[in-house]
């Protein structure tokens, strides 16, 4: 039942921070409203002014932030006039926060009973043991298994998903009326972000408390959402129920987003629209390799194991077979090994048992520390999760680019040095004018392009890819995939592709492996593997995916 | 207790505003106590031990009586110990035999020790036969007058007391005066000897058994020693009990704030100020200040003759002439003592037999550059010039002088500052070739100066001469009795002194006693430390 | 330096002026320290004893000294010394406390190990008490004073360049670089020290003023530099001991120099880390 | 419960560790003491008259004609039956001139310690809570003039200005006006036993006494404390917890001490502990400076009089103490941070 007076109010906002390039704005006029109980998504991309947005709601933006224009009505009071002092009262009160990075978000050092019992007494004059009964009832509201034993326990003795349960119940523990969740599930695990995500739905139902859902996830706003805006560079460039957002998108920016999202059924190929396909060089394709049987695989896993020095196994008995030219996906969730899998096979780390064969031969006899020295070292390369670490700071990317070039094919500096890092970033569309740029100064599409030339600079035969697109936003990510994958047909090259994204995977990958606690579940051809699951755990790590299409099956937010 | 606490701390605010208030009322006290501040300190009670510093020394002179002291003469009108008068101290009085090897001492009926025994000659044997026979410093010092042995001391009768000597030494006497021959308690000192520890050395060094005009009422040592009066001692020179009846001798490293103590009157009396500070509390006239020549002492400059180039003479003659003597004595003591440099030797000789003497030296860079030339060294050399952390207050200045002034005559020097241990090591193992150093003797005579600090190859001398004929008139001038011919061998080994110049005497600095105004008696004593006996306050 | 950085430079100094105050006070000691026995007006070291211990005045701004010399001469004709002492000591302890820390730091292990228990051990000393020992016993030499020093900072630097090795080693471009053919030693000097240098230079312009602190703390106990070289310490040290008797320059002069290099150092150090201070960037 | 419980287990496991830590600066300091060029037995044969003979006895005494290894083992000997040797220059045993001192020493850097930090947290929480302000850079450069100025100097300047010029202070000759009789040892600081005596007079004249030399450490001491708690309380106030506790409305003081300061103050705890062992070890120049009878002034005059067994003494100790400091800063890290406990 909607209101006829809206509970928030945002007219023309403008948000403006001081930066030493002198003032930016972040947010550039928009105006939105929302109903008491309704819930709302906010998506855009990094650097859409969409948290922005969210921080200027609540007040709660960083010292160099400010409100520069517009005007936020919250129960017909303008928030942007507020006193400090009425800004504390309605805080938790009458409008809360949850944030990304639950850890953090948590006093570590302050047992999660205290800290909600802080946040209860900052409203309510009532004593403390009684503060900590309601604690105690709202750990209990936010699910969480042995609420008593729970009272006690620090941020660090709890998992993530956990944590944003206990931000939850803070957030809610003066019963406000609009909750906004600031990215509440991004670095969880896929399936610790739907029961999350379903609590929280559950919860501001069961409360009629008023929603916003601040996300990169398309998918996850589509599934919770009834009316979602989209931001673009401060701007807010439409606005529509979640359906018809999806179904038909207005403006380009949308249509790019929507495109670019990968689903259950999308084929790399569509993940672009036509606009953006002039980044990469139109070189036609060559039709997918197909192994041919009876060829010796290319490389070769056996019995695989790896324990720590502590004890831990972080790899038991792991084995597998990659074919020439064949991409193979290796999924998990955090903690499963799959990181540790694929550095042993780059020879970055030593296993303690089990063998390597690469075309035959074995390279895991050769130490990981000597193994720079080895001939394989420049077959077998890899392109590492977040652009923004994978590239020294002091190299430029020219100097990233070539660094391989030198060390492995002996390369000196000079015309031909030139040419090949100039080839190399041309085939993965990176502008020339911008090799002399250092990290800082480019995108994180171009950095991940230059961790990609760098890993085929020496024109190897496996590539490791560790989460290639993790890091990056969804239409930069549309664009590297397509890259990979016609640099894999062009150079006939072998993947290892590791990610948790079971939509990246899928489309990337003819086979895949998942992997649980350092063992393989289940593998298989990908398609069938997803479509028909054959263990209760690969099962559930599909269903936990949020799809697009759901929206039509009719599964929407609001108490699932 | 909480609430009285903080009372008390209300109570710290409003007494900051009078506290200076509250010191008055102990002024009856401050007015009968004599505070002694230091830069040294008080390491041990028995001035025997090894190690014993001249602070230790002081306060042995107060808590142990000797057989005999020293008198006091006045020189240029300034009180300071006599050598040639002795008086009896426990002894009440004393006889030499007319053939000079016999002395006999009489004790002091009354004398009593600071547990209320009295003094007997048996004490007094177990004392000397400790001090010649245990190894402890007053060993060497009683060999200088021809005590050697335990046997040389005869009990006669509970008061009477005599010791043989071998020959005539008229350093035999002067030297029962000295810090080291102490009379101790036997009685008690047995008490706490042990099987290894014969002599309760390790005993005697905290605690004192002794007859002194004070008793140890607290002994820190390296920080602090109160003593509080003898009242039943009356071995001063005019029969009375000391005049203090508590002395507190504290160490102040720091010797600015020594200045500042006395100057503001917290302290009674500071001999070891910088020459800077003396200097500026004199002009200022609020405090006495009395500064005498340590007789005793001198600075010198002095060559390792083993060494070259310093084995040439005339290169140490060269140096002798090159040293800007004025300015020395000007920055680094500041003018205050007695000159050994610019004096006029009239044909050529030595005026006197005494030492140290004036040497007629100056600064002349011709003559010093044409020693250099004759010696083989027309352009000079180059050398190290070192001196201990402890004097950088005056050896500073000077060294900075001498190094400027000898590379005119093309000497190159390098200055090398040495922790006092290092000093010493060095001093010893004969391995530094140019350095300054000072010297005393408590028992000054010409012979005795120059046998230890002229002969030998030993650690005193300094310079490492070996001169034959030097070594020849020094010994025989120790046994001279007749004092014209004492005078005469003296007047010979300073020619020689002065034509050799194994090392340059410079001065014998003052030593610069600042007392409250009200302070009297005070005497240059021997071990160039206050004698806390001699003071009285007006 | 990228011209981003500069201008981040200039964005830091426009909200710290006291940082570009240092900045400028340092370049005028590195003036001084350079042309120092150029521009003054006496030689710092001839003696002229009837013209000792004058007050300031026209001809001598800073007065004389026990042995007439010009203290303003002396003052300034040390400035190269005393920057030499602490940029050689300083140096020295950073360029082996990097390479030592960073090894450690990137391999772990027993390495890592047996560095830290001798790290321990230095630091469980009473450094200054540390310093006195070896000066005393190396003698008192400017060599000496400066591995004394160097020593007594060689585990901080240890540590520092351990601890910041140690969050890039997982980094991906340490990877990178290894699966581009660098070994575990190239990987270290030439990747992951030069990026832990800036945080280290913050330290060491800190250190610079400690190390200035620190001699004149030996000189002041006579384990300083040979006389009569120039040197602020020796000058503070002496002068502190004619602040009774009211010849105040002798200290005053000295000790305002070394007061302000090492401030200049301090201050400098500071905004050096606003500038490279990530958090302080975006 | 059993945070306490693990934190215990983790100091003495830290404290277990850092014996190879003890015993390597034990040997480390015993060689240089006989790298020092100086023999201790010629420097203190120093009686006028003294000769080859004494200075053997000496040698002799100190055990100095034996071979090194050997001294060494039975130093080591000693050392583990808690006898520290003698020392020459005050005559005592060094465990006794030590153990004598070492309350003076103390009790000077705690309270040193105390005043530094008292000014130090609010300080350098004033400047994080207002970067870039005026009061930022106020701060910023009272510590900096506070670490620029030697402790001999400005030791010097306080006794001239408050003792000479003013006579506000007391002589600067140790820990006690000399009149005043000291209270009962129990703890060996003055502070404490004149309360626990209730002499109220006293325990003032040892606060007088007292308060210029620690102020002259704390002056020195000021910045690194200051410049860590702004540093960490800039991280606090702009960490997401914080932000948390701002959104559910709590308080400006609570915000600022319960959640960003205590967060803050772990790195303090362990610069805290860092600056205590230096001050103890290097408040040799303040200890001198102020006659005041501690270890460090001790250790100097022996260094430099090559008297070997108190400088060993005094560096064990200070070792010790630095040990004994670690851990008492890992068990409060341990307390204030349940983090650790698991570590």
């Amino acid at each position: 039942m909607t209101t006829p007076k809206p509970l928030l109010n945002i007219e023309n906002l403008h948000v403006t921070f001081s930066t030493r390039r002198g003032p930016v704005e972040a947010v550039r006029g928009i105006s939105l409203s929302l109903a008491e109980g309704e819930t709302l998504g906010i998506v855009g991309e990094s650097g859409s002014g969409k948290s922005v947005t969210g921080f200027a709601m609540t007040r709660l933006l960083d010292a160099s932030g400010k409100i520069s224009g517009g005007r936020i009505n919250f129960r017909d009071r303008d928030i942007t006039k507020m006193t400090s002092a009425s800004l504390r009262e309605m805080h938790g009160s009458a409008m809360a926060m949850i944030f990304q990075n639950p850890r953090g978000a948590l006093n570590p050092i302050r047992a999660i009973g205290q800290q909600i019992a802080d946040a209860i007494l900052a409203h309510r004059k009532i004593s403390a043991s009684e503060a900590r009964a309601q604690s105690l009832e709202l750990l209990r509201a936010v699910k969480i298994r042995d609420p008593e034993k729970r009272m006690n326990a620090y941020p660090h003795e709890l998992s993530g998903g956990m944590c944003q349960r206990v931000m939850i119940a803070m957030a809610i523990s003066s019963n406000p009326a609009l909750l906004i969740a600031d990215e509440p599930t991004t670095g969880l695990d896929v399936t610790t972000q739907k029961v999350v995500m379903d609590l929280l739905a559950s919860i501001a139902a069961e409360r009629g408390m008023a929603t916003i859902l601040i996300t990169h996830d398309l998918g996850l706003a589509a599934r919770y959402c009834r009316r979602v805006v989209v931001m673009e560079q401060g701007r807010l460039v439409e606005e529509a129920d979640a359906l018809t957002l999806f179904r038909s998108p207005q403006h380009s920016y949308t249509k790019r987003l929507v495109a670019a999202s990968p689903t259950a059924t999308s084929r790399v190929e569509d993940l672009v629209s036509d606009d953006d396909k002039l980044l990469v060089p139109a070189i036609p394709l060559p039709p997918p390799p197909k192994p041919a049987h009876g060829t010796p695989p290319l490389l070769e896993v056996l019995n695989l194991v790896k324990r720590f020095e502590d004890g831990t196994v972080g790899v038991a008995n792991f084995s597998m077979a990659i074919a020439p030219g064949e991409s193979v996906g290796l999924v998990g969730e955090s903690g499963s090994g799959k990181s540790t899998t694929s550095r042993m096979i780059c020879r970055l780390l030593d296993q303690t048992e089990g063998t390597i064969n690469f075309s035959g031969q074995s390279i895991s006899h050769i130490p990981a520390r000597e193994f720079h020295r080895a001939p394989q070292r420049r077959e077998i390369q890899i392109v590492f999760q977040d652009p923004n670490d994978s590239l020294n700071p002091r190299f430029n990317a020219f100097d990233c680019i070539a660094h391989p070039l030198i060390r492995l094919l002996g390369m000196r500096n000079g015309a031909a040095l030139k040419q090949r890092v100039a080839e190399c970033a041309h085939r993965v569309g990176l502008p020339a004018d911008l090799l002399e740029r250092f990290p800082h100064q480019l995108s994180g599409g171009q950095k991940a392009r230059i961790g990609i030339a760098r890993a085929i600079a020496c024109r190897p035969k496996l590539l490791v890819l560790d989460e290639p697109t993790a890091a990056l936003d969804v239409s930069v990510q549309a664009v590297v995939l397509q890259l990979l994958d016609r640099l894999r047909r062009e150079d006939n090259l072998a993947f290892l592709f590791v990610s948790h994204d079971l939509n990246v995977v899928r489309m990337m990958c003819q086979r895949t492996i998942v992997l649980r606690n350092g063992a393989i579940v289940e593998q298989g051809e990908s398609h069938a593997l997803f479509d028909n699951p054959q263990t209760d755990y690969t099962r559930e790590l599909v269903d936990a995916v949020p799809h697009i299409e759901m929206i039509a099956a009719g599964k929407m937010a609001a108490g699932a | 207790m909480g609430l009285m606490y903080s009372k008390q701390m209300l109570g710290a605010a409003a007494a900051l505003a009078f506290f200076t208030a509250a010191v008055p009322a102990k002024a009856q006290t401050r007015a009968e106590t004599l505070r002694y501040v230091t830069g040294a300190a008080v390491n041990t009670l028995d001035p025997n031990i090894p190690g014993s510093t001249r602070e230790a020394f002081a306060v042995s002179l107060s808590t142990y009586d000797r057989l005999v002291s020293f008198g006091r003469k006045q020189l240029n009108g300034k009180w300071v110990f006599d050598l040639d008068t002795i008086r009896g101290e426990l002894a009440e009085s004393f006889d030499v035999s007319p053939d000079g090897l016999k002395i006999t001492f009489k004790l002091r009926k009354d004398a009593t020790f600071q547990d209320g025994s009295p003094v007997t000659a048996e004490d007094v044997k177990w004392s000397l036969d400790r001090a010649v026979t245990a190894k402890i410093l007053g060993k060497a010092q009683l060999l200088t007058g021809s005590l050697t042995d335990a046997s040389q001391f005869k009990v006669i009768d509970p008061t009477t007391f005599e010791v043989t000597l071998p020959q005539p030494d008229k350093l035999a006497l002067p030297n029962l005066a000295t810090v080291y021959p102490i009379i101790i308690n036997s009685k008690v000192a047995k008490a706490h000897a042990t099987e290894e520890d014969p002599w309760a050395q390790a005993w005697l060094k905290e605690n004192t058994a002794g007859s002194g005009a004070f008793i140890i009422e607290q002994f820190k040592p390296g920080e602090q020693v109160i003593l509080k009066r003898n009242d039943a001692w009356n071995r001063g020179p005019d029969g009375k009990q000391a005049f203090f009846k508590r002395l507190i001798v504290q160490s102040v490293p720091e010797p600015a704030t020594r200045a500042n103590l006395v100057e503001k009157g917290d302290a009674d009396i500071v001999i070891d100020l910088q020459a800077s500070d003396a200097q500026a509390l004199e002009a200022k006239g609020k405090l006495q200040v009395i500064s005498t020549p340590q007789y005793n002492a001198l600075t010198f400059i002095s060559m390792n003759n083993q060494m070259a180039p310093f084995d040439k003479p005339d290169v140490r003659r060269a140096v002798a002439y090159a040293l800007p003597y004025d300015d020395m004595f000007k920055a680094a003591l500041f003018g205050r003592g007695a000159p050994l440099f610019g004096a006029t030797w009239a044909d050529s000789k030595p005026p006197s037999g005494a030492f140290p003497i004036p040497q007629p030296v100056k600064l002349d860079l011709e003559k010093a550059k044409a020693y250099l030339k004759a010696a083989g060294y027309p352009d000079g050399f180059s050398t190290t010039f070192s001196f201990n952390v402890g004097q950088a207050a005056t050896a500073e200045p000077m060294a900075a002088l001498l190094k400027e002034s000898l590379a005119k005559i093309g000497i190159k020097v390098d200055i090398q500052k040495l922790p006092d241990a290092q000093m010493s090591t060095q001093i010893t193992e004969k391995k530094l070739p140019f350095f300054t150093e000072g010297v005393v003797a408590w028992l000054p005579s010409t012979d005795y100066f120059y046998r230890n600090f002229y002969t030998g190859n030993q650690r005193w001398n300094y310079s490492s001469i070996d001169n034959a004929e030097l070594t020849a008139v020094a010994q025989k001038a120790r046994f001279e009795a007749d004092k014209a011919k004492y005078e005469a061998d003296g007047k010979v080994l300073n020619a020689m002194n002065f034509d050799l110049m194994p090392q340059i005497p410079l001065w014998q600095p003052s030593q610069d006693a600042v007392m409250a105004s009200n302070l009297t008696g005070y005497t240059y004593q021997f071990h160039r430390q206050v004698d806390y006996r001699d003071l009285s306050r007006k | 330096m990228s011209s981003a950085t500069l201008q981040h430079a200039a964005f830091i100094l426009r909200g710290n002026p006291i940082t570009g105050i240092a900045a400028i006070g340092a370049s005028l000691l590195i003036f001084v320290g350079i042309f120092g026995p150029w521009i003054v007006p006496y030689d710092p070291i001839a003696s002229n004893v009837q013209n000792a211990l004058m007050p300031p005045s026209a001809a001598h701004w800073a007065g004389t000294d026990q042995l007439g010399r010009d203290v303003f001469s002396r003052i300034i004709v040390a400035a190269q010394l005393d920057l030499a002492i602490a940029v050689s000591a300083v140096g020295i302890s950073f360029a082996l406390g990097a390479v030592i820390g960073a090894l450690c730091g990137y391999s772990g292990g027993k390495l890592d190990r047996a560095v830290g228990r001798f790290v321990d051990v230095l630091m469980a000393f009473p450094l200054f008490v540390l310093a006195m020992a070896m000066v005393a016993a190396l003698g008192n030499r400017v060599e000496n004073i400066v591995i004394a020093t160097a020593i007594i900072n060689l585990p901080f630097y240890i540590r520092f360049a351990r601890a910041e090795v140690n969050v890039r080693r997982n980094l991906g471009w340490v990877e990178a670089a290894r699966a581009c053919g660098d070994s575990h030693v190239s990987v270290v000097l030439r990747f992951l020290l030069p990026n832990v240098l800036p945080a280290m230079v913050v330290q060491m312009s800190l250190n610079l003023g400690w190390a200035i602190i620190n001699a004149a703390g030996l000189s002041f106990i006579g384990l300083g530099v040979k006389p009569p070289t120039p040197e602020w310490g020796i000058m503070v040290a002496e002068g502190a001991r004619f602040i009774s008797t009211g010849k105040w320059w002798l200290v005053a002069f000295p000790g305002l120099a070394l007061m302000l290099a090492v401030l200049c150092f301090n201050l400098l150090g500071d905004g050096l880390r606003d500038i490279l201070d990530p958090r302080q960037r975006t | 419960m059993t945070t306490l419980g693990a934190t215990a287990i983790r100091a003495a496991r830290r404290f277990a560790s850092s014996l190879p830590a003890l015993f390597g600066v034990l040997i480390f300091t015993f060689l240089l003491m006989r790298v020092l060029p100086g023999d201790p037995a010629v420097f203190f044969a120093s009686g006028p008259n003294s000769g080859k003979e004494e200075i053997e006895t000496i040698r002799k005494q100190m055990g100095l004609d034996k071979p090194v290894p050997q001294q060494l083992f039975l130093y080591l000997y000693d050392v583990g039956r808690g006898n520290l040797g003698r020392s020459l220059m005050t005559g005592q045993n060094v465990t006794k001139d030590l153990r004598e001192r070492l309350p003076a020493s103390l009790e000077l850097t705690f309270s040193a310690l105390l005043i530094a930090l008292v000014l130090a947290i609010p300080l350098g929480v004033l400047a994080a809570l207002k970067p870039g302000s005026l009061i930022d850079h106020g701060v910023r450069l009272f510590c900096a003039l506070g670490v620029c100025v030697p402790t001999f100097v400005s030791g010097l300047l306080l006794i001239y200005i408050f003792y000479y010029l003013f006579g506000v202070s007391p002589d600067p000759t140790g820990r006690v006006d000399i009149f005043t009789t000291l209270p009962p040892a129990h703890t060996g600081f003055l502070l404490i036993d004149f309360a626990l005596a209730g002499d109220f007079d006293g325990w003032w004249a040892a606060f007088k006494q007292l308060i210029l030399p620690a102020c002259t450490m704390a002056l020195f001491v000021i910045a690194p404390l200051a410049r860590i708690t702004r540093a960490s309380m800039l991280a606090s106030l702009g960490s997401d917890f914080v932000r948390t506790a701002r959104s559910v409305g709590l308080s400006w003081w609570r915000i600022i001490v319960t959640y960003a300061l205590r967060n803050a103050i772990l790195p303090v705890i362990t610069i805290a502990g860092i600056v205590f062992s230096t001050m103890l070890g290097a408040n040799v120049l303040v200890e001198k400076v102020f006659s005041w009878p501690g270890v460090a002034s001790y250790a100097l005059d022996a260094l430099l009089s090559s008297d070997y067994a108190p400088v060993q003494g005094f560096v064990l100790l200070m070792a010790s103490v630095f040990v004994i400091v670690n851990l008492v800063v890992d068990v409060l890290y341990g307390i204030a941070d349940p983090r650790i406990s698991i570590g």
